[in-house]
């Protein structure tokens, strides 16, 4: 049944247009589309609207290579393996970047809002903070809030009508052009089976007008559907496919293969200044397709990352 | 409860980690940063709390991993998990006042324990920006107590922070922006807030009621006036208690061969030279 | 690890106090906790203010009773096997109930507001619709809303502030003193496995204060830690659990049983008058236990609804 | 496509359920209510949209029943299904705007396709009251396309519905009640409204723009004037097309031999007396 959504990951990378707002699955170092990262960069894409539940490597590639203008979201690091954003840093340093802060759960209950169609969401986390500070709204400073895909504020103030349960804050839902999801698998016609934590896929993927899935492999559907309860995204929110084993490298897949550290670490060190990156761009990104990355990186450090499958991690004894 | 270690068995960072782990009570729901405040809860859960629920906001419930994970989105959370799924979960179980405690850490801190994790300088026009949030304000929102783990340097003790990331006892009413007591301005949400903040020199904790830190105990080897030396603000040091209980050998032991034997997060005790 | 949740069903009846908010798992004949409602009625609750996503037998059950005083939802019958609820209806002629409808969608985002602590929800759903009529506001009229338990409007009109949306309903989260779910399996802790269709049981498990599981079968909890990913509900949000064989008959439940639609018809003809459903109660309910109903309901009955392990439910043919 | 069948083969539920079938289109995303919308679209999943993909609103998403649910809670919905969930993804999917049609029923209808399954007489005080709305309102405000499938009767095709249940193109806007077209009531949320209604009388279809009924096609053995009478409000007759096409013989089969071979919504025709 249905026709097969099976595209190249260049044909994948070609569906983000220039000043596309984007989204991407996974959660920091986890799970993050970096090959598909890599061909964006490949294909040097610019104004790149990066709408974010949380940030990671993936955050860091694509704003060292200049394809970001707005970065949305609430984090970007390399967990243990690089303390902080040192891209992004520099770039809001230089005013090359705006960044809009959001808390976690309001980066997260702005994608359950736009996944479920709401225009936004009511919630009573972060009250006090600066982040609802009204001089630090960046895309209003910058004349960005056109009411279309971008909300006409950053937040609004109410008091709960309903039991007077004290201050709320309403955030408006995202909108966001493009998804793209890195699982373990997915079928012929766009069922997702994702392994371990879903973080805010789902959500992701709903929120978005496009999806597209990269997956470690493409299983029959049927094979899917034998146990539903199983699934975790349903076909038709799937618009295409790719396959490609390990394209989530250096960041970790559940039951496949654990996180390159020294790699990000290696990264992140880089990351310094942009000669740093643009080196390492050079070296990792361009020149390579995603055959040829594998085959840099080598048997031995990719075994060594393999998970095993009784514990779906690589145990370090 | 075995003994306690002598200086030279143990180094600051295992000071931190035991101190920060006897906040944990049993049967507590808790809801963990990564690093430090991840081995500091599964050494509670290892120790006096065995019945803690551990929660991670990648989406992990109950877990009770056997390897140390690097990151709350690692494969290690979801070993034993009685539940794993995501972030909507995490964050909704926080919003619907589940959690008893929650582990942060943070760069900057005032004395009302507002912390910053977002930027040093002016947020307009920052001299670093750092990574940002995370879930730091929504798990010290809605938690019944918050523990903050802390390096201790007088730039990070500070008078006001450069960004409120995290909300402290007193918080600022927006739009306007006036100061307010925590408690006025979460309504029914409130629940708490930081309880207690572990520094590299020593443990403080608050008066409810002002909003105000106070020194709890100093860390061996420190002395009051060195640690209110390395607050901006005017610590008060009238209610000390005395010195903070070292680590226990049997504590030292979990840590470093089981719970962190590869020293992820918390270096073995290296002799002095 | 942890102390045993279980208690009895007796026990785990008690729990609900004269007055109290309740709900239920399941999906119309489906998963409701018949063996669960059986025990309030013998133990004869007043005033209960029933909110439920949707209702069904168990609706009934409690309505014929005279347990229920207010009941929050959007639609009560037994599917094929009687096409409304004639309890409910007659008890609204009579006004021996007070009924506040809602659609199913606000009713399902009503829960889902609160299992997350939101003060209320944003929906359009069900614009222009009687729903939204202010004169139809039946807790309002009846001077119910306490701005505590019953929130102080049954729905708040505005306007999208942040993409002009258009017209948004706000609708107050639900307050839900106690939960009765009925699942495949539960874990000595509380982790509860549902199979199949999950409905509404995880928000409505979450909404309420207190939580009771009534489950097919008590598992160990290491089994069920095994799939983690599997589990539909985390240990620390169930309160106490109750081990009940065939606790949802006469309503299925995916991979055990059937619907009992010869029991549920029979039910139905029954409730078209007190005296009907009262002597009906008096055969089933009153009298007997949860064994002696199995007794009366007998081996071929209960062995012609088993579900086929390989299908799930019990092949016509 | 099979030859029609004569008007002796077939019945009248036989005949909605092919009318309502044909409704389809390939690839549509359909959500369905409970009885014969559900056997309607699995036909026309069977027949020219082998590619519809179906939501249930209990939470079964693009499922393929081999044996007919009794409801849309049932274990049979889960089988070959794409996902197994609940109502909120249901109903989320449905607000995102995904969907492309809906099929449901009433039990009253006026001329602008609002839709009553609440209560019969004053809603106060009610002559009689019905199970409510159900998902009805929340699929019918959401789709494309609605279909809805009624017994057609005087009393139930009537000037004014006792209780607006299902949005029609005219609808309330509160809390004034001020008749609007739907569009300005939805705002941007505006995906359509009922595109048809098939009774046991005809087939009829809207004005967009004013939102009028119109009769489209009249039953086999039917006449325009019958239908005409069938309705408390002037039914718009002016685009009568003729005879609604009536079942085939391959439809049939599939109906009775593979859909619905017990009759649990669909009685085999019995031959007249």
């Amino acid at each position: 049944m249905g026709n097969s959504k099976r595209i190249t990951m260049q044909a994948a990378a070609e569906l983000v247009k220039n000043g596309s707002s984007l989204t991407f699955s996974g959660f920091t170092i986890w799970r993050r589309p970096i090959a598909f990262v890599f061909e964006l960069i490949r294909q040097k894409k610019t104004g790149i609207h990066l709408i974010e539940v949380n940030g990671g490597p993936q955050t860091e590639f694509l704003v060292g290579a200049g394809c970001v203008d707005v970065w949305e979201s609430c984090w970007v690091g390399h967990e243990l393996y690089g303390k902080y954003g040192a891209n992004l840093s520099r770039k809001v340093g230089t005013k090359e970047i705006i960044v809009e802060d959001y808390s976690h759960a309001e980066m997260m209950f702005r994608f359950s809002a736009a996944a479920s169609g709401a225009p936004y969401a009511v919630t009573q986390t972060s009250l006090g903070t600066d982040i609802h500070n009204p001089e630090y709204d960046m895309l209003g400073r910058a004349g960005r809030r056109d009411g279309k895909r971008v909300a006409k504020k950053k937040y609004i103030f109410a008091e709960d009508p309903f039991f007077d349960a004290g201050q709320v804050v309403l955030i408006p839902a995202v909108k966001v052009d493009v998804a793209v999801l890195c699982v373990q698998q997915v079928g012929e016609e766009g069922t997702v089976r994702v392994g371990g934590q879903y973080y805010s896929d789902p959500e992701a993927c709903r929120a978005a007008d496009v999806t597209i899935v990269v997956a470690e492999e493409i299983v029959p559907e049927e094979y899917l559907r034998r146990n539903a309860d199983q699934n975790t995204i349903p076909s038709f929110e799937v618009d295409y496919i790719v396959e490609c084993p390990y394209g989530a490298h250096p960041t970790g897949m559940f039951g496949r293969y654990d996180v390159d550290g020294a790699f990000l670490k290696d990264f992140y060190a880089n990351t310094r200044t942009q000669e740093g990156f643009d080196a390492f761009a050079k070296e990792w990104v361009f020149g390579l397709d995603h055959i040829a990355y594998l085959e840099k990186l080598g048997w031995a450090r990719m075994l060594k990352l393999r998970a095993n499958t009784a514990l779906n991690y690589s145990p370090r004894r | 409860m075995s003994e306690y270690a002598s200086p030279e068995e143990y180094n600051l960072a295992d000071l931190l980690c035991c101190a920060a782990s006897r906040e944990v009570r049993n049967n507590e729901i808790v809801f963990a940063g990564t690093g430090l405040p991840m081995v500091a809860i599964m050494l509670g859960q290892k120790t006096h709390a065995p019945n803690l629920k551990l929660i991670f906001e990648a989406g992990t419930l109950d877990g009770r991993p056997p390897e140390l994970p690097t990151s709350v989105g690692d494969a290690r959370c979801e070993t034993g998990a009685s539940r794993s799924s995501g972030l909507n979960d995490a964050f909704s179980i926080a919003q619907r006042g589940l959690v008893d405690l929650g582990y942060l850490g943070g760069a900057e801190i005032d004395k009302y324990g507002n912390v910053n994790t977002t930027c040093i300088g002016n947020y307009l026009e920052p001299d670093l920006r750092l990574t940002g949030s995370g879930g730091n304000p929504d798990i010290n929102s809605f938690s019944k107590r918050t523990v903050f783990i802390m390096v201790h340097e007088k730039r990070r003790f500070v008078e006001n922070v450069s960004y409120i990331t995290s909300p402290g006892w007193r918080v600022k009413k927006w739009p306007g922006g006036e100061w307010v007591h925590r408690r006025e301005l979460y309504g029914s949400a409130y629940q708490g807030g930081p309880s207690a903040v572990i520094s590299t020199a020593g443990v403080f904790r608050f008066d409810e009621h002002d909003g105000h830190m106070y020194l709890d105990t100093y860390h061996p080897g420190k002395t009051v006036e060195e640690v209110k030396s390395l607050c901006q603000f005017d610590l008060d040091v009238s209610r000390v208690k005395g010195e903070t209980a070292p680590p226990t050998r049997e504590e030292l032991r979990i840590i470093h061969e089981v719970l962190d034997p590869d020293e992820i997060f918390i270096p073995k005790n290296k002799p002095k030279a």
